[in-house]
C-alpha cells in the first residue's frame, strides 16, 4: 500500500519538476522564470522526497531524506532571492503585458 | 666505511625536499644555512647512494611493504642514480647561485627570493622521486608535480613574456600529462598492473592495444621531453625564465621526461622497439637536431641561444633509439644516459654562466656582451667548458657518451646515423663557436657601474662545468660502463 | 541488448577526450583552452573506471588514481586561472 | 543490462556531450563555464553509474563545485572576450584537431575490444584489506597501498598555492554590498552543518566512501560560501598560522612515512596493530589541510594584514 503510495507521491513530483522546467523554458523574463522553477521544483522535491521515504523502512534514510528537502528549500530560496536582487542590480526590469 | 642503507638514502632523496620546502613556506623565513645545509646533505645522499649503487647494482624497495602488483616500487637503478647524482650537483649548483642572484634581484616585496627555494626544493623532489619511481601512475603524480613547480618557477620572473611562457608551458605540460595517463589507462585495462616489473613480464608486443597504450605514454612524453616538432613550448619558458630557473628547467625537468622514454622504451616496451619504430624517433631526432641547431645559429639573444640549443642536444638523445636494434643494447643505454648526465651539467653550467653574463652587461643581447675581461672572465671559461662537454670534446663525458653511441653505429654499420650524429656535432660546434668568438672579442663598454659579480654568481658554473669535463674520465673506465649496463 | 556493458561510456569518453583535444588547440582565448583541458581528463577519467570495471567486481585502485587525478587537475586548473588573471591584468 | 538503464545512461552520457561541447565552444564566455559546471555534475552522475561514489563524491565537490566557484571568480576578474584576428600558425593548428579525433576513433575501437575481463588489482586489494588498517577498499588504497601517490598529490595542491600566491595577485575581494541579506544569515545557519559533516566525512572515511579529500572540499566549500557572504579572514589567521595550515597536511604525512621506519618498518609501512591510529590521523591532518588549502586556491592571492587593512 505504502508503495504505491510513494510511487503515486514521485509522480506528481515529477509532474511538477516537469511544470517548472516548462516555466522556466516559456516565461517572458527573469523574475518570472524565477517565480516558476524556485516553486514548483521546491514542491516537486518534497513530494519526491516523501514519495522516497515511503518506500524506505529506516528511520535514518527518512530523517536523511527530510533534510535533504529542508536543505534544499533554505538555500534554493536564497539562491532565488540572490538572482532576482542581482538582475534588478543590472537594471533588468520586470516583465510588464 | 659503511654507506647507510640504499633504502635510507633514497627515503632521504624523497622526503627530505619535500619536507624543507614545506617548512621553508610555512615558517616564511629562508635561513640561508639552513637551505644550504639541506641541499648539501642531498647532494651527499645522492653521492652515497651512487656508491652504494656502485657497489651492490640494481634494488627494489617495496614502499609500505606491500609485494609486487598491489603497492609501489622504487627501482634504484645504476642509470637512474646516474641522474639522480647530476640532479644533487644541478640542485646545489642552482641552490647557491639562486641565493646570490636573487640577493640583488629579490622582486616585489622580495616575493622572488622568498618563493624561489621552496619551489626549487619542490621540484628537486619530485625529480628525485622520479628517477627511482618503477610505477606508471606514481610517475604521473611525480610529473604533475615537477610540471607545476617548473611553471611555477618559470612564472617567478614577472616579465610579460615570461608570464606568458609560462601558461604555454603549462598548457602542453598538461596536454602531454593527460596523454600520459592515457596510456596508463590503456595498460591498465589490459593488464590491470602498474609496476614495472609486473607489466614487462605480462606486456604483449603484438597486441593493438597495449600499442595504442605504448603510443599515448611516448606521445605524452615527447611532448613533455619538448622532441621536435612538439617543441614549440620550450625556448620561451627556457629562455625567458630566471637563470637558475633555466638551468634546472633545461638541464634536468626536460631530461627526467625523456629518461622516462629511455626507462619505457628498454624496459616494458622494449620488445616494441621495433626497425620501424626505431626509425620514426631516429628521423624525430635527426629533425631536432637540424632544426634546433638552425635556430640556434640565427638567435640575437644569449639565452634564447642556449635554449634552442637544448631542442636540438635532445635530439642527439633521440638517436639512441634506432641504435638500441643492434647487438648492443646496453652500451647504447649508457650511452644515451651519460648523454642526458652530460647535458644536465654542461647545459646548467651555460644557462648559470649566461645569465651572470647578462647581469654584466645589462643585456641579453649577443652583441652588447661583455668580453673575457674582469670578473667576467670566469664566466666565460664555463662557458668554453660546458660548450667542450656539449660538443663533446674529449675527455668531456660528452664525449665518452657519444664515442659509445658510435661505437654501437659502427659495429652495427648504421652509416645513415652516425652522419647525422657527425652533422649534429659541427652544428653544435657553429652555434656554440659563436659564443666564444664574442668572448675574445674586445669588452664591450658596458652600463654604468657593472653590478657586483660575487663567487655565488661565478662558481656554480664553473663548478659545473668542470665536472661535466672530468667525468668523462671516469666515464672512460671500461669497468664503470659495465656496471652501468648492469641495469638494463 | 548485445552490447557490452561498458560500451557507452567508452564511446562518452572518447568523445570527451576528441572534444577537449579539439578545444585546446582550436580554441584561443585560455579560459576555454583550460577548459578544453578539463574535459579531456575527464574524458581520461572516465576510460580508467570503465576500463578497470570490466573486470571481476568492482576494482578500487583505478577509483583511487581517479581521486588524485582530480584533486591534481583541480590544484593544475587554478594555477592556471590565476596565470590567466594575472596575464590579462597586464595587458594595456 | 535492462533496457531502461541503458536508456538512462545514453541520455546522461549524451547530455555531458553536448554540456561539454558547449563548455568548450559557447559564444558567450560566462555560458561555457556554467555549461561546463552542469557537466561536472552530471559526470558525478556518471561516477554513480559505474558504481563508483566515492569519485562521485569528490567530482561533485571539487570538479563541478569548487572548479565551477574558481572559474566564476576568474571570469569576474577578466575582462569580456575579445574577438581577435586568428593567429599565424593557425593553418598549421587546424590540421591537429582531426589527429585527435581520428585518434580518439581509433580509441574507441580498441577500447571496446579491449573490455576483456580484465583481472585488475581489485582481488589483490581485496586479499589485502585485513592488514589494512581500515574497512574501505578506497581509502585502503589511497592511505595505505598506494600512499605515496596521495603524499606527492598533497605535494601538488600545496604546490598550486604556493605558486598562485608567487604570481602576486590581489586578495579576491569580498563585494562590498551583497544583493541579499538572506545570504549571510543563511551561511551562519549552515556553516556549522558544513563543520559537522566535514568531520563525519572523515570519520566515515574508514569504512565507506569519504574520506580525506571530499571532507576537505566540503570544509572548502563552507569556508568559500563564509567569504563569499562578506566573512574576511579572520587577521590572526593570516600569514604563518595560514602557512603552517596549509602545510600542516603534508608534514603530517611525511612524519608518519618516515616515522614507522623507528619501529624498523619500511618506508610507509604502517605497524598493523598501530594502522588504524595513523591512518585516522593523517586523514584527519590531511582533511583539514586540504580544506584550507582549497580555500586558498580560492582566495587567489596571499591575504595579509596590510592588504586585508586596506579593504
Amino acid at each position: 500500500m505504502s508503495t504505491f503510495a510513494g510511487a503515486a507521491l514521485i509522480v506528481l513530483g515529477l509532474l511538477f519538476f516537469l511544470s517548472g522546467t516548462v516555466g522556466l523554458l516559456r516565461f517572458p523574463d527573469v523574475f518570472t522564470r524565477l517565480h516558476a522553477l524556485s516553486k514548483a521544483d521546491t514542491l516537486a522535491l518534497g513530494l519526491i522526497c516523501a514519495g522516497l521515504a515511503l518506500h524506505s523502512d529506516a528511520g535514518a534514510v527518512q530523517l536523511k531524506l527530510l533534510l535533504i528537502w529542508l536543505l534544499v528549500i533554505v538555500s534554493g530560496a536564497t539562491c532565488s532571492s540572490l538572482i532576482a536582487r542581482a538582475a534588478l542590480a543590472h537594471g533588468i526590469r520586470p516583465w510588464q503585458r | 666505511m659503511s654507506l647507510p642503507a640504499t633504502a635510507t638514502l633514497v627515503v632521504i632523496l624523497v622526503t627530505l625536499p619535500l619536507a624543507a620546502a614545506t617548512l621553508l613556506f610555512a615558517s616564511g623565513r629562508q635561513p640561508r644555512t639552513l637551505t644550504l645545509a639541506a641541499a648539501l646533505l642531498l647532494t651527499f645522499a645522492a653521492l652515497a647512494l651512487g656508491g652504494n649503487v656502485y657497489l651492490e647494482g640494481v634494488s627494489v624497495h617495496a614502499i609500505g611493504g606491500w609485494a609486487a602488483p598491489l603497492g609501489i616500487h622504487w627501482q634504484v637503478t645504476p642509470a637512474g642514480t646516474v641522474m639522480l647524482v647530476a640532479t644533487a650537483l644541478v640542485g646545489l649548483a642552482g641552490a647557491v647561485y639562486g641565493a646570490g642572484y636573487f640577493l640583488h634581484r629579490p622582486g616585489p616585496d622580495g616575493r622572488m627570493a622568498r618563493v624561489f627555494m621552496p619551489l626549487w626544493l619542490f621540484a628537486w623532489g619530485g625529480l628525485n622521486a622520479l628517477f627511482v619511481a618503477a610505477d606508471l601512475f606514481n610517475l604521473y603524480v611525480a610529473l604533475e608535480v615537477l610540471t607545476l613547480a617548473s611553471v611555477a618557477l618559470v612564472a617567478l620572473s614577472a616579465r610579460r613574456m615570461a608570464l606568458q611562457a609560462a601558461m604555454r608551458y603549462l598548457l602542453a605540460g598538461l596536454f602531454g600529462s593527460v596523454i600520459y595517463l592515457l596510456g596508463v589507462a590503456l595498460l591498465y585495462g589490459q593488464y590491470g598492473v602498474l609496476d614495472f616489473a609486473t607489466l614487462t613480464a605480462m606486456l604483449d608486443p603484438e597486441d593493438p592495444g597495449s600499442r595504442a597504450g605504448a603510443v599515448a605514454l611516448t606521445v605524452g612524453l615527447l611532448i613533455k621531453a619538448a622532441i621536435f616538432p612538439l617543441h614549440f613550448w620550450l625556448p620561451g619558458a627556457h629562455g625567458r625564465a630566471e637563470p637558475p630557473v633555466s638551468a634546472m628547467l633545461s638541464g634536468l625537468v626536460v631530461a627526467a621526461a625523456f629518461y622516462l622514454l629511455l626507462r619505457l622504451w628498454f624496459g616494458p616496451l622494449a620488445e616494441m622497439l621495433s626497425f620501424g619504430v626505431g626509425v620514426l624517433f631516429g628521423a624525430l631526432g635527426a629533425g631536432a637536431l637540424f632544426w634546433g641547431g638552425m635556430l640556434a645559429l640565427l638567435q640575437r639573444r644569449l639565452k634564447m641561444l642556449v635554449a634552442y640549443s637544448t631542442v636540438s642536444q635532445f635530439g642527439f638523445a633521440m638517436l639512441v633509439f634506432p641504435l638500441a636494434g643492434g647487438d648492443h643494447r646496453g652500451t647504447v643505454f649508457v650511452g644515451g644516459t651519460l648523454l642526458l648526465a652530460n647535458h644536465a651539467l654542461a647545459k646548467a653550467a651555460l644557462f648559470l654562466a649566461a645569465g651572470t653574463l647578462v647581469r654584466a652587461s645589462g643585456s641579453d643581447r649577443i652583441g652588447t656582451l661583455v668580453g673575457f675581461a674582469g670578473r667576467a672572465h670566469w664566466a666565460w671559461l664555463a662557458v668554453i667548458l660546458a660548450s667542450a662537454a656539449l660538443i663533446g670534446m674529449p675527455p668531456t663525458l660528452g664525449f665518452s657518451a657519444k664515442w659509445l653511441l658510435l661505437q654501437a653505429a659502427v659495429a652495427d654499420g648504421a652509416w645513415v646515423w652516425l652522419g647525422v650524429m657527425l652533422g649534429g656535432t659541427l652544428l653544435t660546434f657553429a652555434y656554440l663557436g659563436r659564443l666564444l668568438e664574442l668572448a675574445l672579442l674586445d669588452p664591450a663598454p658596458g652600463p654604468s657601474p657593472p653590478p657586483p659579480l660575487t663567487a655565488a654568481l661565478l662558481l656554480p658554473a664553473l663548478l659545473l662545468a668542470l665536472l661535466a669535463c672530468l667525468a668523462g674520465l671516469w666515464a672512460m673506465d671500461v669497468e664503470a660502463i659495465a656496471r652501468l649496463e648492469s641495469g638494463t | 541488448m548485445s552490447l557490452p556493458p561498458g560500451t557507452l561510456f567508452l564511446l562518452a569518453a572518447a568523445l570527451l577526450f576528441a572534444i577537449g583535444a579539439h578545444g585546446l588547440v582550436t580554441c584561443r582565448h585560455l579560459l576555454r583552452k583550460v577548459l578544453a583541458l578539463n574535459v579531456t581528463t575527464t574524458g581520461v577519467f572516465l576510460l580508467l573506471v570503465t576500463l578497470g570495471r570490466s573486470g571481476t567486481g568492482v576494482d578500487p585502485v583505478p577509483h583511487a588514481m581517479v581521486l588524485t587525478g582530480i584533486v591534481v587537475a583541480l590544484s593544475t586548473t587554478a594555477v592556471a586561472l590565476g596565470l590567466i588573471v594575472r596575464l590579462e591584468r597586464r595587458q594595456p | 543490462m535492462p533496457a531502461v538503464e541503458m536508456l538512462f545512461d545514453a541520455l546522461l552520457l549524451l547530455c555531458m556531450v553536448v554540456l561539454a561541447w558547449q563548455g568548450v565552444h559557447a559564444r558567450n564566455m560566462f555560458r561555457a563555464v556554467v555549461s561546463f559546471m552542469m557537466f561536472g555534475l552530471l559526470t558525478a552522475v556518471a561516477w554513480v553509474r559505474l558504481e563508483a561514489p566515492d569519485i562521485a563524491l569528490a567530482e561533485a565537490s571539487l570538479g563541478a563545485g569548487l572548479t565551477g566557484v574558481l572559474l566564476l571568480a576568474t571570469l569576474g576578474r577578466l575582462a569580456p572576450e575579445r574577438r581577435r584576428p586568428r593567429p599565424r600558425q593557425a593553418m598549421t593548428l587546424t590540421v591537429l584537431p582531426w589527429l585527435a579525433l581520428g585518434l580518439a576513433g581509433t580509441w574507441v575501437l580498441l577500447a571496446v575490444t579491449l573490455a576483456l575481463p580484465a583481472p585488475g588489482l581489485g582481488e589483490a586489494v581485496f586479499a589485502a584489506m585485513p592488514e589494512a588498517g581500515v574497512d574501505s577498499p578506497v581509502t585502503a588504497v589511497l592511505l595505505n597501498f598506494r600512499a605515496w601517490d596521495t603524499l606527492l598529490e598533497i605535494a601538488v595542491m600545496l604546490l598550486a598555492v604556493i605558486g598562485l600566491w608567487s604570481l602576486g595577485q590581489d586578495v579576491l575581494a569580498s563585494p562590498s554590498t551583497l544583493p541579499a541579506p538572506s545570504l549571510p544569515a543563511l551561511v551562519r545557519l549552515l556553516f556549522p552543518l558544513f563543520l559537522l559533516s566535514t568531520f563525519y566525512l572523515l570519520w566515515r572515511g574508514g569504512h565507506g566512501p569519504g574520506g580525506a579529500f571530499p571532507a576537505g572540499a566540503l570544509l572548502a566549500a563552507g569556508l568559500v560560501l563564509a567569504l563569499l557572504a562578506g566573512a574576511r579572514v579572520p587577521r590572526r589567521m593570516t600569514g604563518a598560522p595560514m602557512r603552517w595550515a596549509l602545510g600542516a597536511g603534508l608534514l603530517t604525512f611525511l612524519i608518519v612515512a618516515v616515522g614507522v621506519m623507528g619501529y624498523g618498518e619500511a618506508f610507509f609501512a604502517y605497524p598493523p596493530e598501530h594502522a588504524s591510529l595513523l591512518i585516522a590521523v593523517v586523514e584527519i591532518a590531511a582533511g583539514l589541510s586540504i580544506g584550507v588549502m582549497l580555500t586558498a586556491l580560492f582566495l587567489g592571492g596571499e591575504p595579509t594584514d596590510s592588504r586585508s587593512e586596506r579593504r
